[in-house]
């Protein structure tokens, strides 16, 4: 490699690639953590995308942003404020300044900063000036004529040049961090194999933008992100939603079910249906329904005829599924229902994250109609409790909703490929052809679960339904009947405590003030405490994955901190929950609905004020 | 779809052991004998028989066959039906709704399965009005019915089954009366042999609230000369004594008596059921008394394929093709790196 | 009068009528309320039927009943145990005996004790001998030839003749408790005054009943009912639906709007809308729409175009309805929600009562999404709470949700009429037309609602919708509007405590428990407390009508008792929900999931073993 | 419906303040444009304007317009605009509405609208996709579209706007292109101006997801061959020369060529919108090419009673005709008793 000036090395450091919806960042931040990743460092990716399929060209409406964290240590969040803000327009800085470092590096396109375009991001003159941003690291490059000039001999169209810019960027920072081109060569020479002219002209541009950085005085200086010491094993990078889609085939596998998902597209939740329906090669029966009730009642057709039955949505679906998961509870049939939240109530802030389902997945049915409940808390773990939502559903004979939210949906970071046969075995409970009367709502008597059986099975022929039954599944009205009914399917639910693991705490197991957190807040909230243990304050984490029921350990973990402080993207439903459930404890809150993420600082300040209060 | 039986199953043997609960003289006792019927005739083993129904008094019907059954929620039996057909092919899909269960809750589910022409036979008992509830009208009640939720008349232009079943590309539409017992068993079986969604409306009888609202069409005295039964490949002939029958005039259908103006048997239309075109299948089943015949029998069965094939279909042929066979060959696919 | 042998002055006296479902149960049983209530005691009725249209003849499943239970003082319930049961067959025992008191009247006919008949009921050969009812007062009259041999020259073939059996029972019961027939015989002239032979033939039947009551010995002793000091003005019955359906049109008229409701039929709830479809005669557009969504949809779009929009459901169609809640609570347009509560979960028991759609209610939605919940308590007072529900929709522009239950809708009792002029005034906070640009999110500061600008008013127009807004209703992704438009949403209803009445304690202020109800099961649990406080036990009863948001002196009056027993017919929703709101507080639970109302009895003893114990 | 306006409004006095966020190119913006023509020319007040739209890239449009407007959910506008509608028939309703929010989650609201025959307006955009969430195939896209989730292609039939519509009893159905703003104006003008529920299906293009889908028919070059634009009491004539027609041949109608085999103009079938039997609208609204154009223009526009009329009509009737005028009335009604 080249030689450099001045090398810094760091711990971590943040990266905002932003510009115009149709400049082509989501990419090229992809790129740049695929390269970081094969370089060994952890990361957390979040992209962050107008509702607008092309909202407005020029205006603050229009960014669109990719934000990258990359450590030498574990990384837990796509970090809070950036280091490098890579802005293709005036808007992008107006979008994104407040959330760049104090002093942090500028890289921006001057040749895009024209007087429409200024004005279009709301700015009079001089955005640098404006923003006041003197004490920053301010790269002004001529991004656009460079590439033009770079790809002068190429024979494209300017549009198609220009298009090329978000490479010449790339390269830049590929220098800032003194990373490696090769991947992103053989990406464009994958993806353009049928276009070699204009593989060339990304590979051009790319280098371009390299060595603009190396000749340039104003790059210096130079980071170096050492990997991150992290366990064996094969790698690759994944978002949530592709992670909950893989997790659900892996369980399939493991169960010797076919899948079969029934779902409507919804944003943020699409992916998954997206995923599934393009695995075919896997047996994936998907069924795109003409409405989320649709979507849901095929799966739970399908979960009738003996498949591992899906259904996924966002929450304004997950309401129109209640009467269903009503029928689900009743019939005892297992389904997984899927709900990546999003920003509500009603349509709401259909791209933006919240976490703000969950009174809806524990309460938002008819009835006594108890399901269970568990949260996935990063994007990789999308896989394990998609997995875990399946063996439940299927082991229990019950639905599960599984949340998860739109950060953990969109964002990617490594994971570690497991190997199949290390999975836990999944064991549904087949009914086997006999000679007695199958009677649909016998049960196991340690998990309660009824047995499942399957149509086309000789000799078992039965009748369910959303009318309360007797255990041989005559519909009856006898008062004593279903007010047992009624207990065995609450204590059904509540005995899958019984095999689900006690909850971790993170931190010393005891202390003044236990941060408690659930589903997707965790790589914050972990970041955060973990700051704070450094401080060297008496602070541990719990973070839920499993929600109703609630692990056994629950009262023993809390009874040793002296403050507890339940953080949640709402306006307190775990906590509100956990006042139900363990009256005997005092909980403080710390809520925000902003339709993004906590940040660090929010948490550590809450923290701080709790400890220093008491 | 499904093994061949050897041993003949008998009506007996679809009874189930629960109690049935329609009142006395309600128009569904005879159905549930018509279709055990017709089911034990196809010689398809009981347990690859599923009956799916939504929430009505006719959705009470699966309890009563002794055969794999799921009474659902709602208006939503069309869905589940779809899920359980497309996750097993293999077996024999029935889906028994009645008009508010398929028409007013259940209609968008209902038109989608028909769209898509998913391989299952639903048997719509159309009574004209809500049962379950008590009587209040539905979506196929006549324009000015009185009844507990219209003290007035209703002011609503209802459905016609068959009008929406062609709209919405249906390729199999029959019509029938629940008390008779031939026909019908003659059409369940059809509708069970044709490959695609079967929509079968049943003229049924509510005596307790909708008493006798289809004897103008189909009573003892009248159906002979107010119904005609298609059979496909026959002359459209009706009426006591035969001597009726329907020619084309133009545009639309128009009913001739045999002998005068020197029309004979010859001129009249033949039934042509698997036309793909759905034109005169239109006009067919929109005929309603008094201008015309009300048409029964199978008014339109054209073949096509079916979603459930097609989506297996393609299932298989993704599957050989691909190079992943696993879910290990999926997990270690695409960009993946080591660290050691 | 006749002279009668002897007769016994009773307190109050609970009567049971019960036969098949072709027997006329439910007419006879409302003819002698109405016949009681005239004669002036107070009085409270259940009817309960099968689920079936028709259930099989002569069966258990079949059975119809209908109880009445009156009195010289304050009714609050249909009763535990009856006192007379009129049975019309055997299966009417078999169904029936163990609500009878030890030792109570029981009247049968003879003459449908035949062979088949005991035999479907599930009897052998005795029903009296077997069911051992030697210290009963049992009159087994031959009711069916009676009343052939009556009617024996009025030429009506067997089966018409046969039809006023149940008259000829009612007649016997009239004696037994020395009711006048006029009422009953006005009516027959009434329904059948195009058939001038029925009514007689009703009549004849009748008086046969009350002089074969008089002839036989068996029917002494004869009990008196005075009638009960209830203050004075005009009454009449009321069932709970037709009194919500009265509540809303009264309130309509009161707010000077036309009513809107947009509903879809389901059981229990229809009644609602059969009664407001019935009166067009005041106005009401009254839209039987294709489903649940539809029914909220179409009232939502009438809410918009200005009108008091209605719709009513029970549970399953609740779930249906949440998407469209959402929708409501985001535009801040005024609906009320009715869910009368029957058995569930799913379809569940169609005809029985259950409190368990309160976390539905409450919770049963995506997003930070809060709506008003109320409840009412008894029939009558559905009036009230519709009337207030409407009135808090629109003044405060909020969806509420009014909770009734399978018992109150279905339940009469007497009701003093309201004069219209006494009712308080509603006034909705409409825009008017101006030359300052309409901002839909501008609000009252007081109540925080929103100006209802209603479409054809000149320049007003304005958009709204699902997505988050400004104030000026312009569609906002920010990040720090979006929480100020989720706290304000909060706000606004948290505000409505304003404006209720505080929460009344009846009996003693303070003291060792206080019994705490909600809703419907009202009328047991102060018949419970009642004979408790008359015992000389120290306890009080709150019973909760306004459930979100809770009254404000809650805190204060809870502090003042020594134990709180939360009793409801669920596994203990409106307790976790106190726990949530009022963590403060430990909360005894009593509860009940079998479709029934509870009884005295359980109450009771609940109360005593809570006060015993400590 | 609505005074009469004395000043008349222009399109740009339709224009709301919004920023409009369709894509550039998207035929959305034509939409937009045609209908603020249209509407400036009903001489209706801005004030009596309800727009009502469900969930998708079309269902933004209410923003656009300085009307009354309400955005709702996904698939509801149908019965939003009916309960707006119904409240109060003085006003001008339009429901916006994509293929997937009328004929997917919407479908039910949709047919049950038509069968009501309420009178509101029901624009249609059909991209043949669902844009918002960018890229999954719609009821109305054709077999074997590849989208986001169908990799492989679908395996579904699509529905048939027109055909849905008649089979759900309607009585107006248009067709249009976004681009074409003459026609597209004068479509939606009759829409509005035709008593119950219209529906027009608009040929929309979606150039990010489904681009040019429609372009085999309405592209520059083609389209005077392959389409033809009815016009109720013209004969069916098109072709850039105007030397194409439609004559009926037995139950089908058949293109010819005039001047071919002796055909001359008078020949042609003259298109009769207001005809209540829909034998004739379905063929047209069902033609396609290769096999025919593709019919434009109001092809089926049936008078009608509306429901929100009926409604009225009714409430008024039994007002005019009860004792009870008012609550105080309604109370003290029927069995009452006195306590003193
Ligand atoms: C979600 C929901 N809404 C409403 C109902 C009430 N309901 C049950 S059956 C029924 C209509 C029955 O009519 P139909 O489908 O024609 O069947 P029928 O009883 O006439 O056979 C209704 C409205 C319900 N059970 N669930
Ligand atoms: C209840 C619900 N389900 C799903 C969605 C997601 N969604 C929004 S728009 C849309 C489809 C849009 O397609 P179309 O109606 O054809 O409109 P277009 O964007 O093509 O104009 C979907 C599935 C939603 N917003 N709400
Ligand atoms: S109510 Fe009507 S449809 Fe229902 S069981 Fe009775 S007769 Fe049959
Ligand atoms: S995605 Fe398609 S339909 Fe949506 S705005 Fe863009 S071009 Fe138009
Ligand atoms: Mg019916
Ligand atoms: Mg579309």
């Amino acid at each position: 490699m080249i030689k450099r000036s001045q090398v810094i090395e760091k711990e971590e450091v943040v990266i905002r690639f932003s510009g115009d919806s149709g400049d082509g960042m989501q990419l090229t931040g992809t790129l740049f953590s695929d390269t970081a990743a094969l370089f060994g460092n952890d990361l957390s990716t979040f992209p962050d995308y107008p509702a607008e399929i092309r909202a407005p060209q020029g205006t603050v409406g229009g960014v669109s942003g990719f934000q990258v964290h990359l450590g030498h240590s574990e990384i837990n969040t796509p970090g809070d404020f950036s280091d490098v803000l890579v802005a293709m327009n005036p808007a992008a800085i107006k979008a994104n300044i407040k959330w760049v470092k104090d002093g942090g590096t500028i890289i921006f396109d001057k040749d895009n900063f024209t007087e429409k375009n200024i004005e279009k991001a709301g700015y009079e003159k001089d955005p640098i000036a404006e923003e006041k941003l003197d004490g920053y690291n301010i790269i002004d490059a001529p991004i656009s004529s460079m590439v033009k000039e770079a790809l002068k001999d190429f024979g494209l169209d300017p549009k198609s040049a220009l298009r090329t810019k978000n490479m010449f960027a790339l390269g830049m920072v590929y220098w800032l961090f003194d990373r490696k081109l090769d991947y992103t060569e053989k990406y464009f020479e994958k993806k353009f194999h049928n276009k070699p002219g204009i593989a060339e002209a990304n590979k051009v541009a790319l280098r371009a933008g390299y060595y603009y950085g190396e000749t340039i005085e104003a790059l210096r200086p130079v980071y170096k992100i050492l990997p991150a010491p992290i366990a064996k094993g094969t790698y690759r990078n994944i978002a949530g939603n592709s992670a909950a889609a893989w997790g659900f085939m892996a369980a399939a596998e493991k169960a010797n079910l076919q899948i079969f998902i029934g779902s409507y597209p919804i944003t943020p939740a699409t992916g998954i249906l997206e995923e599934l329906a393009a695995h075919k090669d896997l047996g994936v029966i998907s069924v795109q329904a003409e409405d989320e009730i649709a979507g849901i009642c095929t799966a739970l057709g399908a979960s009738f005829a003996g498949k591992l039955a899906i259904t996924t949505t966002s929450g304004p679906g997950l309401a129109l599924k209640s009467e269903a998961i009503g029928l689900a509870v009743m019939t005892e049939l297992p389904i997984v229902i899927v709900d990546v939240q999003r920003g509500g109530p009603s349509t709401g802030l259909p791209t933006k994250t919240e976490q703000a389902d969950l009174f809806q997945a524990l309460f938002g049915r008819n009835g006594e109609c108890p399901v269970v409940v568990i949260a996935a808390s990063t994007p990789s773990d999308c896989f394990k409790f998609a997995y875990e939502a399946a063996k439940i559903a299927v082991e229990h004979m019950t639905p599960v909703i599984l949340l998860s939210d739109s950060y953990l949906a969109n964002g990617t970071e490594p994971w570690r490929i497991p190997e199949m046969k290390d999975l836990p075995a999944i064991n549904p409970p087949i009914a086997e052809s006999g000679s007695v009367p199958f009677h649909p709502y016998k049960r196991d008597c340690e998990k309660l679960s009824r047995y499942w059986a399957i149509p086309g099975t000789k000799g078992l022929e039965h009748r369910i339904g959303g009318l309360e039954k007797t255990t041989k599944g005559t519909v009856s009205y006898v008062p004593e009947n279903h007010e047992h009914m009624v207990n065995i399917r609450d204590e059904k639910v509540k005995r899958v405590a019984n095999f689900i693991p006690d909850i971790d705490v993170y931190g010393k197991q005891e202390g003044d003030l236990l941060v408690v957190g659930w589903g997707g807040s965790y790589g914050y909230l972990i970041t955060a405490v973990r700051e704070l243990q450094a401080e060297g304050r008496s602070v541990s984490l719990v973070n839920f994955n499993y929600i109703n029921p609630l692990p056994r350990n629950v009262k023993d973990v809390f009874s040793r901190f002296k403050n507890i402080l339940v953080c949640e993207l709402n306006l307190g439903q775990f906590a509100g929950y956990l006042r139900m459930e363990h009256q005997e404890f005092a909980y403080e809150q710390l809520n925000k609905v902003q339709g993004l993420p906590f940040t660090i600082r929010d948490i550590k300040e809450k923290c701080i004020k709790i400890l220093e209060d008491k | 779809m499904a093994e061949i039986l050897v041993n003949k199953l008998t009506p007996k043997d679809f009874k189930s052991d629960q109690e049935i609960r329609w009142c006395p003289g309600c128009g569904d006792h005879a159905v549930l004998n018509a279709v055990q019927r017709a089911v034990a005739e196809l010689g398809i083993p009981k347990e690859k028989f599923a009956f799916i129904s939504g929430i009505g008094c006719s959705s009470r019907f699966p309890y009563y066959m002794d055969t794999y059954g799921f009474h659902s929620i709602h208006g939503r039996a069309s869905a589940i039906a779809t899920g359980v057909k497309t996750a097993n092919p293999d077996l024999s899909v029935w889906q028994i709704t009645g008009d508010g269960d398929a028409l007013a809750i259940g209609g968008n589910h209902f038109i989608h399965a028909v769209r898509r022409n998913i391989d299952i036979n639903i048997l719509l008992f159309n009574n004209e009005i809500y049962g379950l509830t008590k009587g209040q009208y539905s979506p196929t009640s006549s324009k000015g019915l009185v009844t507990k939720t219209s003290p007035f008349g209703t002011v609503e232009e209802p459905f016609s089954v068959g009008d929406l079943v062609i709209g919405a590309r249906g390729k199999f539409f029959a019509r029938t009366v629940d008390a008779n017992l031939a026909l019908s068993t003659q059409v369940y079986i059809e509708a069970a042999k044709h490959k695609g969604t079967s929509v079968v409306e049943v003229l049924q009888n509510c005596v307790i609230f909708n008493d006798a609202i289809h004897d103008v069409v189909v009573g003892k005295e009248v159906r002979d000369d107010r119904t005609i039964i298609l059979k496909h490949g026959q002359p459209m002939i009706f009426g006591k004594n035969n001597d009726k029958g329907l020619v084309l005039d133009g545009l639309k259908l128009k009913v001739i008596k045999i002998g005068e103006n020197g029309v004979t048997e010859k001129d009249l239309l033949v039934h042509d059921a698997v036309e793909a075109n759905p034109g005169i299948h239109y006009m067919l089943a929109n005929m309603d008394y008094p201008e015309y015949p009300v048409a029964l029998g199978v008014i339109r069965s054209v073949p096509g394929i079916t979603y459930d094939a097609a989506v297996h279909e393609q299932i298989e042929s993704v599957k050989s093709q691909s190079k992943i066979k696993c879910m290990d060959d999926l997990l270690m696919s695409g960009s993946t790196w080591v660290v050691e």
